[in-house]
């Protein structure tokens, strides 16, 4: 669903990574990585498993460390900031695989991801999230373990708008959500953008994401394989090879 | 050779070893006959350094006045003392470096019956003239350890001066009899505990309790319910001593306590909930160190006050402690001066062949047979909150 | 690096005992006594060095070995009237008891429960020492065994020491050189690569508190002697640390580093005679200065020094047709490894559900899907690192679903990890050599004792290990630490200590993550020759067209199922499976 | 009236070893770390309130207060000095031997300090007297306030909630922007602050002796282990349970067997229930 947006070209850039080296202890996954997003667009990251997608968003929001590159958010140079002085910037980090903390109720959850906000503003702000997501409202006393994965998702993509960001960094969202679930979660994201918060999602649903996108990077074996200023001229064999290492999957139309 | 090496390596640990016997060098500059060295054993710090840190006021003492007057037949007395801290394996050590290191002519400690059980064989061998000062039993044999003299009385003078009070002062029968779960708690309760029966008496409760016990209640309910008359305490833990006379305060049982001079001390005083807890207990103590009914000590320990004046802290150690520092090194010079030298055999000669000597702490005498040196009849018991000036009184009925 | 010979190590311990039995030619009482203080540690620390440094199990109290030794050997002297040396060798009967008992917490426990749990055993012992008067003489104690000629002397005592050192110096290097040793790092530092080679981790850890205990309790004898006299106060816990700081200030597994820490940390106090009342807090200081400055203790130090700079030409190619030779012979046709109907839950979500997968000898069966579709999970199961909740698995006519992981190595099922489990700290044919644990024909004991038959497995094995490293093109280094190659060598390390295993089946969890385009042809070679030559290869991996490319067959996973199974040629024809991919 | 009295210590020595197990607790909860510092805490809680109030004379509530400074501070030195510098390292297990090394030091310094003797703690208020006595009731009553602090800490504050998310998933607490290292150095200071209260209140009981540290350490594990590890009702089971075994085993076998049957419950616990009570699920390993 493409949603009317300003020429990409005429927006300010919001985040510029240049170089990004990171990786889990000797393991380095990322191997001089560029990216950039510029406000109110949706960027989609693509890649195949392994790809080092998830690092490369850790690496942006701080929570693992880089071994080389430079990170600018807003005008400001963020390369050492911590995860906290990350999300107080606004550059926003929600995790794949259901982070949730299981003995706590939604509503505890919520008010966590509140932690950086002025005390006066935190129930405004949850109070957001669970209009976003009214199914969190109705369960915020609910342990969040209680919760279906979906409804687990939902909570995690509810503490990124918690979060109040100017960049919400989603990393596969769709990540064992069923179809109607995915598009719920994918449109709240559509309507962030609309208000102007910038979107870099991490997606397998290389459709879902190119529906939500404004320009599309892909991502293989540690560098960018592809990057492409517009969605929606993609070709897909392009995304096919860049995926596949090379090799398009004959004969196949998706 | 080995001399020379040692020497050599002095020299390298010259800083170490020097700190340790400073104090003692003051007046040895200008003598020129070598030094009578003393090597002195003792718990400093560590837990149980309190009789030690005692000891060793009356040996510094003693030391300084000898050397003052000449030393020892112009030779001037050096003491090396080395901080065992009651641990076996550095007191095992400390007496090898003294014996064939610094070659010293004497030994005085250790101060703690574990380490003075693992020392006394290793340095047997080398024939030093010794002043035990520990109240082991088994540590005076005269078979194998020749050379060895306790100065101290042993424990079944002490086990016996306390089980003769409670049954001929006391007239009781039924004790019961609590020690510590420690090395010296449990050997002395078996002791105590046998060695009343043996006189007739009747043990009706018997208890070892960790030093380290929160409490004693339990303990002296059990011993109330068994019908004691009253308790002999053995343990030289002072935390637990006033947790005893706290619980059998807190019952509101006044049954004598009578043992260890370690209930006798600052610490426990300390440690009561209530002053009048530490009435009726009675210490092992001693006649030369203890006040009369007039409130008087015997005339030699006010004469050796009058020479200690302000030169050592008696308020916050006991007198006897100090009494028998320095009495070590007055029988060290007393052996010299009559032996003839400080060879092993002169000195063992000499001390063999004294009968009565009068020292403060007590009237010594050893012979060929017999090297426990300190009479039974000056072992008294002491009132315990009766304590001034590092003494007590007499407990009732001497 | 040549193979080991008894030669070597004995000649070095021996001479180094004649060297260090001058000394009392140029020393006095108290430093022949302080040496043999020094000696008498040793022969504990040597055991203990295998229990904390090689199996880095955190056994802080083994001041209670030397205690259990001093009381076997002193009671046995002095109340059943045994000649000394007699007693000193039953002090080995109840080290191993002691050994045992403090070994078996540690097959359960963590690392700060077992660290408490020892601490607790050096308390009790000395309690019960204290407590057991009629026996152990109580508080008063009772007197140490005193030697006969030779060894009456402070000298010829020293030199007994010497003789029981050399022999304890030389079962610890002959256990920690061979099989074990290489066991026991793994253990600390890969437990999984352990069990999936086929150690037998419980049985291995017994033996060697068994030993470290009878060492500890031996040198509770001579530490009897050496006091003369033993109470229980005897027995503090700043020896127990002592001992502990000794083997971490040496270095973790190494010996020179704890026999010079040893030495180092009896001295100390000797030296710095004024410190004595803080030398506790120097030992602790010590330990926290190593800990947090210098891990790796004074043998690291001396590593960095020794260590030959890595090869220029980093990766040689590899030499598939090595690779027989690493196998040595033909693996064994033991018919077709199955998966049955096979479920798995975790917590609920089910990352099995009911799936079936036959794996051929000489066949390439690739194993792909999306993220958290069950393929490792799959892997875990066929390995036996996972129970299944339903469902069979098959190797030929056996049903080896209840079968351990070790047993299962044993019928020649290996495999690699996706985060490479290596041992840093050991050399890379050191891990290769790990992988052949079940080729060796010495028991614990003959490695021990180094008898021939040890020496003929470090031979066999190490020829095996080398085949299976040019194999993978890892032959220039074999004698670097593993932990100094990059992480894709790490990969071919894994491959390689799989195919020492002589596997008839290999699984492999994504081998070609973070390989280069180059290395993964290598691979690609690698498994091709596993092919022909009969083994069975699963490969599950993210790199679809590497494994369409080298598979005969291809299963496709999503969401716990099996979306699609067949020829590489069928599975890319199939349209749910590029859905699966790109979400179609 | 003996079994009143075996109950009534049994109840408040268990207390104060519960207090130390809820300070393992709160360190364990932001750094998976068990410290054997935990024990110092309550030694130096019973030296520093003797030193405040019986030596130096100040006034209870001072003195109260700048204790549990003092703990605070010890604690923040542990997790400088002994924890965070290993949590880096790949070798986890580092933490065991560098809070060990810092316990020793502590304990040591102690000793050298204040003495090797036991001294005593003086009495605060001089309500009740025998079983009554308050180095009893005072224990247990802090061990109440304890918990329910905790309780109200974690449940009702955001730091607290914070605590429990980053010992639940620490990545995902830092994704949220919470500070994980500062809320770390908070749960050791806070965990120095329980210690220290629980060194206070049972001062009297304990009496202010350096070799209470080592002793707490290992009696303040028992009730972790036993109620489970991170469980705070877990450790004031645990601590009930301790406090009542020793005074039985004290009762029936004599002092020198209490820390032999505290140490086989501790083994044969562990051995049946490696996860204690009320501990979590084992994490998978490959």
């Amino acid at each position: 669903m493409p949603i009317s947006a300003p020429e990409p070209a005429k927006r300010e850039t919001l985040l510029v990574a240049r170089g990004i080296v990171a990786g889990y202890g000797k393991l380095s996954v990322l191997e001089g990585v560029d990216i950039e997003v510029r406000a109110g667009e949706a960027v989609a990251l693509l890649g195949p498993n392994g790809a080092g997608k998830s690092t490369l968003l850790s690496a942006l929001s701080g929570i693992i460390a880089k071994s080389a590159g430079s990170v600018h958010f807003a005008g400001a140079d963020v390369t050492r900031a911590t995860p906290q002085q990350a999300v107080r910037a606004g550059l926003v980090h929600v995790l794949e695989g259901h982070h949730v903390f299981g003995p706590l109720s939604v509503h505890d959850n919520l008010l966590l991801a509140a932690f950086n906000a002025p005390p006066g503003e935190r129930a405004a702000r949850i109070e957001e999230a669970y209009e976003a997501f009214p199914e969190m409202a109705e369960r915020r006393h609910l342990r969040a373990s209680a919760l279906s994965g979906g409804q687990q998702q939902m909570l995690v993509v509810a503490q990124g708008i918690v979060r109040r960001p100017r960049l919400l960094m989603l990393d596969e969202p769709s990540a064992g959500l069923s179809p109607v679930l995915v598009d719920r979660v994918l449109a709240v994201a559509a309507a962030m953008r609309a208000r102007g918060v910038s979107i870099l999602l991490v997606e397998q649903l290389v459709e879902k994401a190119l529906g939500l996108a404004d320009r599309v990077y892909v991502l293989a074996r540690g560098r960018m394989a592809l990057v492409s200023e517009s969605a929606a001229g993609l070709a897909p064999a392009a995304i096919e090879r860049a995926y596949l290492g090379g090799e398009a999957l004959a004969g196949v139309q998706p | 050779m080995v001399q020379e090496h040692g020497w050599r390596r002095r020299s390298v640990l010259g800083a170490a070893i020097g700190g340790a016997t400073l104090p003692f060098l003051g007046t040895a500059r200008a003598a020129d006959k070598p030094p009578v060295k003393i090597g002195w054993l003792v718990a400093l710090t560590g837990a149980n350094s309190s009789p030690g840190i005692g000891f060793n006021r009356g040996i510094a003492f003693a030391t300084q006045v000898l050397n003052e007057a000449g030393g020892i037949g112009g030779r001037q007395i050096e003491i090396v003392t080395r901080d065992t801290q009651g641990d076996p394996t550095k007191a095992v050590n400390a007496a090898l470096e003294v014996v064939s290191q610094q070659r010293v002519e004497f030994l005085l400690g250790p101060t703690n019956s574990g380490e003075s059980l693992a020392t006394e064989p290793v340095t047997a061998r080398y024939k030093v003239p010794s002043l035990l000062y520990s109240v082991v039993d088994s540590l005076v044999d005269i078979r194998r350890y020749p050379y060895y003299f306790r100065q101290l009385p042993s424990n079944t003078q002490w086990t016996e001066a306390a089980q003769n009070y409670v049954l001929k002062v006391l007239k009781a029968q039924k004790v019961g009899v609590i020690g510590d779960a420690t090395g010296y708690g449990t050997a002395t309760l078996q002791l105590a505990a046998s060695e009343f029966k043996k006189a007739g008496g009747d043990v009706v409760y018997t208890a070892l309790i960790d030093p380290n016990a929160t409490d004693a209640t339990a303990e002296m309910q059990k011993a109330k319910q068994a019908g004691a008359e009253a308790l002999l305490v053995w343990s030289d833990s002072a935390g637990l001593n006033a947790r005893i006379m706290n619980a059998r305060g807190g019952i509101g049982w006044d049954a004598p306590m009578i043992g260890h001079p370690a209930m006798g001390t600052g610490i426990v005083k300390n440690l009561l909930k209530q002053p009048s807890y530490w009435g009726k207990v009675y210490i092992v103590g001693y006649r030369s160190t203890s006040f009369d009914a007039g409130g008087q000590l015997p005339a030699r320990t006010q004469d050796f006050l009058k020479l200690v004046g302000d030169k050592v802290k008696l308020s916050d150690t006991t007198l006897w402690w100090v009494a028998c520092g320095y009495d070590s090194v007055n029988l060290i010079k007393w052996a010299i001066d009559h032996g003839g030298s400080s060879e092993p055999a002169a000195v063992k000669r000499a001390w063999e062949s004294l009968t009565s000597y009068p020292g403060i702490f007590g009237d010594y005498g050893y012979s060929a047979t017999n090297h426990n040196g300190y009479p039974t009849a000056e072992v008294v018991m002491n009132a315990a909150d009766s304590f001034k000036n590092g003494a007590y009184s007499l407990a009732p009925g001497y | 690096m040549k193979a080991p010979t008894a030669l070597r190590p004995a000649a070095t311990i021996i001479a180094g005992a004649l060297l260090l039995a001058t000394l009392p030619l140029f020393l006095n009482d108290y430093w022949v006594h302080i040496a043999t203080l020094a000696g008498t540690y040793w022969v504990l620390v040597s055991g203990l060095d295998l229990v904390v440094g090689y199996a880095g199990m955190l056994a802080v109290g083994y001041g209670g070995m030397l205690a259990v030794g001093a009381y076997t050997a002193s009671v046995l002297a002095a109340k059943a009237g045994l000649d000394p040396l007699l007693a000193l060798a039953c002090c080995t009967v109840t080290g191993v008891i002691a050994g045992i008992i403090v070994g078996i917490p540690g097959l359960r426990l963590t690392s700060f429960y077992f660290a408490m749990a020892t601490l607790g055993f050096a308390i009790i012992v000395t309690q019960v020492a204290l407590a057991w008067g009629s026996l152990t003489g109580g508080g008063i104690g009772l007197a140490a065994p005193a030697y006969a000629d030779p060894f009456a002397s402070t000298g010829g005592f020293y030199c007994l020491v010497l003789i029981i050192d050399a022999l304890a110096t030389w079962l610890v290097w002959n256990i920690a050189s061979g099989n074990p040793g290489r066991a026991l790092i793994a253990v600390r530092d890969a437990d999984v690569a352990a069990e999936a080679v086929g150690v037998p981790i419980a049985r291995l850890k017994l033996s060697v508190f068994a030993l470290s205990g009878a060492l500890g309790s031996v040198a509770g004898g001579l530490f009897a002697t050496a006091q003369s006299y033993i109470t229980p106060d005897a027995f503090t816990l700043d020896l127990s640390v002592l001992f502990f700081i000794a083997v971490l200030i040496g270095g973790r597994g190494r010996i020179v580093g704890p026999m010079i820490g040893t030495g180092l940390l009896t001295l100390l106090p000797e030296i710095a005679a004024p410190l004595v009342a803080w030398s506790a807090f120097v030992y602790a200081c010590l330990l926290l200065v190593v800990v947090l400055l210098a891990p790796g203790g004074i043998a690291e130090l001396l590593e960095r020094l020794r260590r030959a700079p890595p090869p220029i030409d980093r990766m040689a190619g590899p030499e598939p047709e090595a690779m027989s030779a690493a196998l040595v012979s033909a693996p064994r046709a033991a018919g077709q490894l199955a998966l049955a109907e096979v479920s798995r839950a975790f917590g609920g979500v089910r990352a099995l559900d009911g799936i079936s997968l036959t794996l051929a000898p000489g066949t390439v069966h690739g194993l792909i899907g999306p993220n958290g579709s069950g393929k490792t999970t799959a892997l875990n199961i066929l390995s036996g690192f996972y129970a299944v909740h339903s469902g069979r698995i098959r190797l030929g006519e056996a049903d080896i679903t209840r079968t351990s992981v070790q047993a299962r190595a044993a019928l020649g099922i290996a495999r690699t990890f996706q985060t490479p489990r290596i041992l840093g700290e050991a050399s890379v044919i050191e891990n290769v050599m790990l992988g052949a644990w079940r080729h060796a024909a010495a028991s614990f004991g003959e490695v021990a004792l180094g008898l021939p038959r040890f020496y003929r497995d470090e031979r066999a094995l190490r020829a095996q290990a080398m085949a299976a490293l040019a194999t993978v093109g890892l032959a220039a280094w074999a004698n670097a630490r593993a932990d100094r190659l990059q992480h894709s060598e790490q990969r071919f390390l894994e491959i390689a200590r799989a195919l020492a295993m002589r596997p008839g089946f290999v699984l492999l969890d994504e081998p070609a993550a973070g390989l280069s385009a180059a290395e993964i042809e290598n691979l690609g070679a690698i498994i091709a020759e596993m092919r022909r030559l009969g083994l069975g290869v699963l490969l599950v991996e993210h790199h679809a067209d590497f494994v369409f490319r080298i598979s005969d067959q291809v299963t496709v996973l999503a969401t716990g199922r099996v979306l699609a199974a067949g020829t590489p040629a069928e599975i890319r024809a199939h349209r749910e499976v590029v859905h699966a991919y790109l979400g179609a | 009236m003996i079994w009143a009295s075996i109950l009534v210590a049994g109840i408040a020595t268990g207390a104060v070893y519960a207090m130390i197990g809820l300070a393992y607790n709160v360190m364990y909860s932001t750094s998976k770390v068990m410290s054997f510092t935990a024990g110092m805490l309550g030694m130096l809680g019973s030296v520093f309130g003797a030193l405040f109030i019986g030596v130096l004379h100040w006034p209870v509530a001072a003195g109260f207060v700048a204790t549990l400074a003092v703990g605070g501070i010890f604690g923040w030195i542990t997790e400088r000095l002994s924890v965070r510098p290993v949590l880096r390292n790949i070798d986890k297990h580092l933490y065991v031997l560098s809070t060990l090394a810092l316990a020793l030091m502590v304990q040591q310094l102690a000793a050298i300090e204040w003495g090797t003797e036991p001294r005593p703690f003086p009495t605060l208020f001089g309500i009740g007297h025998d079983l009554t006595s308050e180095q009893y009731w005072l224990p247990v009553i802090a061990c109440i306030i304890a918990a329910a602090a905790l309780e109200w800490f974690y449940r009702g504050t955001l730091a607290g909630r914070a605590f429990l998310a980053i010992s639940e998933d620490a990545r995902a607490a830092l994704a949220l922007g919470i500070p994980e290292r500062r809320m770390r150095v908070l749960s050791y200071v806070l965990s120095g602050v329980v210690g220290a209260f629980a060194g206070f209140v049972g001062g009297e009981l304990l009496l202010a002796f350096f070799a209470n540290g080592m002793m707490l350490t290992f009696y303040g594990f028992i009730p972790v282990a036993i109620g489970g590890l991170g469980s705070n009702r877990g450790a004031l089971v645990g601590g009930l349970v301790l406090g009542l075994i020793q005074q039985a085993a004290n009762y029936w076998f004599g002092g020198d067997m209490v820390p032999v049957v505290a140490f086989a419950v501790f083994i044969a616990i562990l051995l049946a229930m490696p996860r204690g009570l009320f501990g979590a699920a084992a994490q998978r390993r490959v």
